[in-house]
């Protein structure tokens, strides 16, 4: 099992970036994303080379979205790695990490049609599970549910 | 040599297609309506409420933990009132939307009363949609013999149990109220 | 047998006729082997089988899935059906036709007896027709399969040279 | 969805692409899938897959729903192996609940999943030959034994696939007294049936002419596209969640991880046969070392009277299991409340699905049909 | 029990006269119609009379075909198969049919109305005719032509134009691809299945199946001879590729294009596909049985008898494929039909020339050497690239 703290001291000595646990995961910041992607993907250390799971989470309260990422190595088969990024609930801009993982283009493109959150960077950024006319982000904790009577004219 | 996996998967069929009349377990087809499978006791269908002696003075108390804890929220429970409006130990309305229940046996498990259990019945067409389906106190009913005819190993146990129950408070009869703690082991 | 004779030909007639006539090229290709199966029809009357049951089996299964897939080929020439020949073309037409028929006419009644032709009942056998294939015309069955192998060939080399280039 | 037809101009023949929608009714996309396949003639150019017939938020349900509410949904999410889902939610609130489980539910658990990887792999074999063209004869040849599994699981758990059978610290009912030598019976006679098929299917020279070298994934692709399970297998990858996260007692077991070479079609139909005989060895074990006991932990049974008013301590949890289909995660969120605060289900179908157009450009229609057919998606898993 | 009186021959007679039954029957008739109506019409009471019992008998066949099929395909998926409707399920055909008749015939819009009523009737039309040609038994087929096999394969040859004409009629981009196939598929296997009954001419110097019958009596068949039974393997396989049946069945690949050519097609016009399909089935494994098993030559039973065991036997394997084998994709059925099939059957030419000539015992071995021989390549360089047939799997840790 890979230590938090210990990715957390090694991504602050090579890279600079300071991250702080919280819950299962490091948040980073949002600029420097990539990089610690980059930079867990390619360390010969972790070689995290598999996106496991891709996820937001939508917290009203603090009006952020987190998106949660779990890395795993398939290579020397080591356990997750937790990253976290916060963004703000109005317009959420995050670094896609398709360029490095092809696994999260979907995960992205349902976050993108669930959450609303706008992957820049990725190839075709749109709904995956709604059709296309749907307005609205259907898992946002503040969404109004329509009323399932009125005839919604599909395309 | 080419062609012999192709005769090898022919010998297959064609020794399926003559075991169909020779050996015993060639044909194991049982033809619904005449013959029918042997039921699996802990097959859970549609809940059913269970009844002592008279169907009018059901187990069940109204306690409305059912109706909360279904996930499709398919229960409506309304309890009784005597003549005074003072409130009944006995559910004046209880009617399940079989439409909605997926029969997934969470109100078994959560009945304090061994009110609630799961049926055998499966053959519950019918030709309305709307008002057929929502089933009413009267209609699930059924009395306690139903029950342990459909399955015995559990009865057996939830009248043990129950008897256990009734002579501890029986014994403590005095301060503690029957705290019917249901051991579903 | 005449009335055979006559009805066969009329249908033959009219299907033609249709064929270039009509808009839609489906149908067009339609009328055109009902035209070869009644000109199988018609040698069938003469008694000759075998030239009867090769003109089913080449034209009508052949030459009309060609003309089909021609017409398919035809970039969705199908769908839009627009009427091609003015009125003045017909005129052309119905000279050309004439002038063939009758140059048609004078060579079959100089050269040989049409009545005798008919009346006679030599059973045309296919193993004499392949006999005769085989011994006096040889050159010319050798000619013919050359043509076509050649033809074989082109179409190959077409369909060869479109792939190396799509792949 | 803008219907163009461009016309690829080409000195000798100009011919027009057709656009095809294999859409949601179709007699093999195992359940409301679309595939948009722009054709050239017979091969693929363009494939889209379109997605999202079948969502039912199941995700936004949980989130109003208890914490055991939201268990019997889980059955519906890949509703070949509903036992496989329950254990990957239950080993989730476990985790974030830090319940632990008794021996002998612990031994229930692997039969059950190791039953459900029997019955998930068998069926997948009879659609992929069906996608094939043969008709229905493995399907019902597989759904024989299928059978005899789902009634296992009816006289355990009460339903044949909607099971319901896990409970956080455990299993909801022990196991009725006939069940251990009747799943026995089941098991020993399974190698004769796998023998069967494999030799009605696996030399069969149609087959492998129509298997083999189609739609290859190479190694790299398939771990950037975190495709996981047999998929990933097949193509050379040694990732099995039970021998690396040793999740409840898989250490006990002593089985192989079979993996393919090329990484085609055909990889994949005989990775999932071998896999079958390893789940074999693997119940052959447990009904070994299955023990008397408890068969729920005294902190789940409460939990499970009462389900309303269990509370989770507050903080979030990833777990996975080796579902048949692939890593199957629940990523779930808790702000100590009765209500899980964030529920996600990382569903291996889902995933395995972005690597199908590449699998399928320069195919022929009905290449990428049983592509399609090989990854093994159900429906209910991808749209959730 | 038996007769005391009842002698050795009369059931030799009996059997004869049984074998003769159905043409006694016919000449009565004619005798009667004879003295009744003037010469021409005579001549039109004997020919109703053979199209009236074949256009009887063909929707017959094809109704408890369906019933055989579904039976046997059943037994072979350990399961019963339809035994509700009457005893054996033997009204099931007859509900079928009550079915497509009542079933709504749809047009899709935007089809051709015209081409999309036309192309089942003609479909159905070179089926059914193809049946008068069979010899159904002794003296009892109902035209005996000169040319007759050459003309068989031109009235089913007419086949693949209605297919086509009725999946373009149909506006259907499935059926547009099954009509491709069907055209592509229904062409190339006419040559090998042509090429291979080439050997049956060219041994018997005739082309009426009625001589090609004559000339196998009582055991003899040509199957018994190495290019008979090539023949019969190479022509067998062609007709199943002919009539779209199950290792070929692509112009009708449900999983593939839904329904291929016949996916607009409903009630009465599909029904009129199906029966197409079962008429071919019956008619070309009847031709194979009178080419090379025999017809209905055999030594005990009546000879009608004998022709349907036989083409009821061919049609059993046609049904034991469908329900054994996935089916081939649209190159690898080119090429076997190109690269297989026809170079074998001009090799099994070239045995049977050997066969005229040779002496009995060279004519075997060398007959059956070059089959081999020709066999063993053929097969070595169709699957040398695609077909690696043990791969090797790691049992990983």
């Amino acid at each position: 099992m890979i230590q938090l703290e210990e990715v957390k001291a090694e991504l602050e000595k090579s890279l600079g970036v300071q991250t702080e646990l919280s819950g299962s995961g490091l948040l980073v910041p949002k600029s420097r994303l990539l990089d610690v992607f980059k930079f867990l993907k390619e360390n010969a250390k972790y070689q995290m080379d598999y996106i496991s799971n891709l996820c937001a989470v939508d917290y009203l309260k603090q009006s952020q979205i987190e998106i949660v990422y779990h890395l795993y190595s398939m290579r020397n088969k080591t356990g997750p790695i937790g990253i976290k990024v916060r963004t703000d609930r109005q317009d959420c801009i995050v670094p896609s990490a398709t360029p490095l993982f092809r696994g999260a283009e979907f995960q992205e493109r349902e976050a993108f049609d669930l959450y609303g959150v706008k992957f820049e960077g990725h190839t075709d950024l749109r709904r995956i599970l709604m059709w296309d006319g749907f307005e609205g982000f259907p898992m946002r904790k503040d969404y109004v549910h329509e009323d399932e009577d009125r005839y919604v004219e599909h395309p | 040599m080419w062609g012999t996996g192709v005769l090898k998967g022919m010998a297959v069929t064609i020794k399926n297609f003559f075991d169909t009349y020779t050996s015993k377990n060639g044909i194991f087809t049982v033809e619904y309506p005449e013959k029918r499978l042997p039921e699996k006791e802990r097959f859970r269908n549609f809940p059913i409420l269970v009844y002592d002696e008279k169907p009018e003075e059901l187990r069940c108390v109204a306690c409305d933990i059912c109706a909360k804890e279904c996930p499709p929220k398919c229960i409506t429970i309304v309890k009784a009132k005597d003549a005074q409006g003072k409130p009944l130990k006995q559910p004046e309305v209880f009617d399940i939307d079989f439409t909605v229940c997926m029969n997934c046996g969470i109100c078994e498990e959560t009945c304090p009363f061994d009110a609630i259990y799961m049926d055998h019945e499966f053959e519950l067409a019918e030709y309305d949609r709307m008002d057929a389906l929502i089933y009413k106190k009267e209609r699930l009913s059924r009395p306690w013999t139903h029950f342990e005819k459909i399955r015995p190993t559990d009865a057996k146990e939830i009248n043990e149990r129950r008897a256990k129950d009734a002579t501890k408070t029986a014994a403590a009869v005095k301060p503690a109220p029957p705290q019917a703690s249901n051991q579903q082991t | 047998m005449i009335a055979a004779f006559y009805l066969i030909s009329v249908v033959l007639i009219v299907s033609a006729v249709l064929a270039v006539s009509l808009r839609n090229l489906i149908y067009c290709t339609l009328c055109a082997s009902v035209v070869f199966i009644s000109s199988a029809a018609l040698f069938f009357l003469l008694k000759a089988d075998f030239i009867g049951v090769v003109q089913i089996l080449i034209y009508v299964g052949a030459v009309a899935t060609l003309l089909l897939f021609a017409v398919m080929l035809t970039k969705n020439l199908v769908s839009r059906q627009y009427y091609v020949g003015q009125k003045r073309k017909w005129s052309y037409g119905i000279f050309t036709a004439s002038a063939v028929l009758w140059v048609l006419i004078g060579s079959i009644r100089s050269q040989t007896n049409l009545a005798e032709l008919v009346t006679a009942d030599h059973q045309l056998s296919v193993v004499s027709l392949g006999k005769e294939m085989l011994t006096a015309f040889l050159l010319p069955f050798e000619v013919a399969s050359l043509l076509l192998t050649a033809a074989m060939i082109g179409g190959i080399v077409i369909a060869l040279e479109e792939k190396k280039k799509s792949s | 969805m803008t219907n163009t037809i461009e016309t690829q101009t080409r000195p000798s023949l100009s011919t027009q692409q057709l656009e095809v929608s294999i859409g949601p009714q179709h007699p093999s996309t195992h359940g409301v899938f679309r595939m948009n396949v722009v054709l050239d003639g017979e091969t693929i150019v363009k494939l889209k897959p379109v997605m999202g017939y079948l969502h039912r938020n199941h995700e936004q349900l949980a989130e109003n729903m208890s914490w055991l509410g939201s268990m019997p949904y889980t059955d519906r999410l890949d509703y070949f192996c509903s036992m496989t889902n329950n254990i990957a939610y239950a080993l989730a609130v476990e985790k974030l609940m830090g319940i632990d489980v008794p021996e002998r539910a612990q031994y229930i658990r692997v039969i059950m999943a190791e039953l459900t990887r029997l019955v998930n792999h068998t069926a997948l074999v009879g659609f992929l030959l069906n996608d094939l063209g043969a008709f229905f004869t493995p399907v019902l040849y597989a759904f024989r034994e299928r059978e005899k599994i789902l009634d296992l699981f009816e006289s355990v758990a009460g339903s044949r696939m909607m099971c319901n059978y896990m409970r956080f610290g455990g299993v909801k009912l022990d196991l009725p007294d006939g069940f251990v030598d009747c799943a026995k019976a089941i098991v020993d006679n399974y190698p004769p049936f796998l023998e069967e098929m494999e030799r009605l299917l696996t030399k069969n020279e149609i087959l492998m002419a129509r298997c083999q070298n189609v739609g290859i994934l190479l190694k790299d692709l398939a771990v950037n596209a975190s495709v996981t399970g047999p998929v990933l297998r097949a193509s050379g990858v040694n990732y099995d969640i039970r021998k690396i996260d040793k999740y409840g007692i898989y250490d006990r077991f002593d089985f192989k991880v079979p993996l393919g070479t090329v990484g085609d079609v055909y990889d994949r139909y005989y990775v999932r046969i071998l896999e079958m005989r390893e789940s074999l060895k693997i119940l052959r074990q447990a009904f070994k070392e299955l023990s008397a006991g408890p068969v729920i932990s005294q902190k789940g049974l409460i939990a499970a009277k009462s389900p309303r008013n269990m509370k989770v301590p507050a903080g979030d949890a990833y777990g996975r299991i080796e579902a048949p289909k692939g890593e199957l995660g629940f990523y779930i969120v808790s702000e100590g409340g009765t209500k899980p605060y964030r529920y996600h289900v990382r569903a291996p179908s889902f995933i395995n699905l972005t690597i199908l157009e590449d699998m399928c450009l320069g195919h022929k229609v009905a290449d990428a049909i049983i592509i399609l057919g090989s990854i093994d998606i159900v429906l209910g898993e991808v749209d959730r | 029990m038996l007769d005391p009186r009842f002698r050795g021959s009369d059931i030799k007679e009996c059997m004869e006269n049984l074998d003769q039954i159905f043409v006694q029957a016919k000449r009565t008739v004619m005798n009667l119609a004879e003295s009744v109506l003037p010469q021409p019409l005579v001549l039109l009471v004997s020919m109703l009379i053979s199209i009236g019992v074949i256009a009887a008998i063909g929707p017959v066949i094809m109704m408890y075909l369906t019933w055989l099929e579904r039976k046997v395909v059943g037994r072979i998926q350990n399961r019963i198969g339809p035994n509700r409707v009457g005893k054996f399920g033997l009204l099931q055909p007859i509900a079928d049919g009550i079915k497509m008749l009542t079933k709504e015939d749809i047009v899709p819009e935007g089809a051709d109305h015209i081409l999309h009523f036309l192309s089942p009737v003609l479909v159905v039309v070179p089926a059914l005719l193809v049946l008068g040609l069979l010899p159904w038994g002794r003296n009892m087929a109902a035209v005996d032509l000169q040319v007759g096999l050459l003309l068989f394969f031109a009235i089913t040859s007419t086949g693949t134009l209605s297919i086509f004409l009725g999946a373009w009629g149909s506006r259907n981009k499935f059926s547009l691809l099954g009509a491709l196939r069907a055209v592509a598929q229904l062409i190339s296997y006419e040559i090998p299945q042509v090429f291979s009954a080439v050997v049956v001419i060219m041994h018997t110097q005739t082309i009426s199946i009625v001589e090609i019958v004559n000339a196998q009596p009582g055991f003899n068949w040509f199957v018994f001879t190495p290019w008979g039974f090539t023949g019969l393997v190479l022509f067998y396989i062609a007709s199943v590729a002919e009539c779209n049946r199950t290792p070929f069945d692509l112009p009708e690949a449900e999983s593939e294009i839904v329904a291929g050519f016949h996916t607009e097609y409903s009630g009465m016009k599909f029904a009129l596909f199906y029966m197409a399909e079962f008429l071919q089935v019956f008619s070309l494994s009847a031709l194979a049985a009178a080419l090379f098993l025999g017809g209905w030559q055999g030594p005990f039973l009546p000879s009608w008898i004998w022709f349907f065991l036989k083409t009821y036997g061919l049609i059993f394997i046609m049904l034991w494929f469908r329900g054994t084998f996935p089916r081939l994709r649209v190159d690898q059925l080119m090429g076997f039909a190109w690269k297989f099939l026809l170079p074998m059957s001009m090799i099994n030419i070239v045995v049977v020339g050997i066969w005229t000539y040779a002496s009995p015992i060279v004519a075997w071995v060398l007959g059956i050497l070059i089959i081999a021989i020709s066999f063993g390549v053929l097969a070595k360089l169709n699957t040398r690239y695609h077909i690696e047939r043990n791969r090797k799997f790691i049992l990983a840790e």
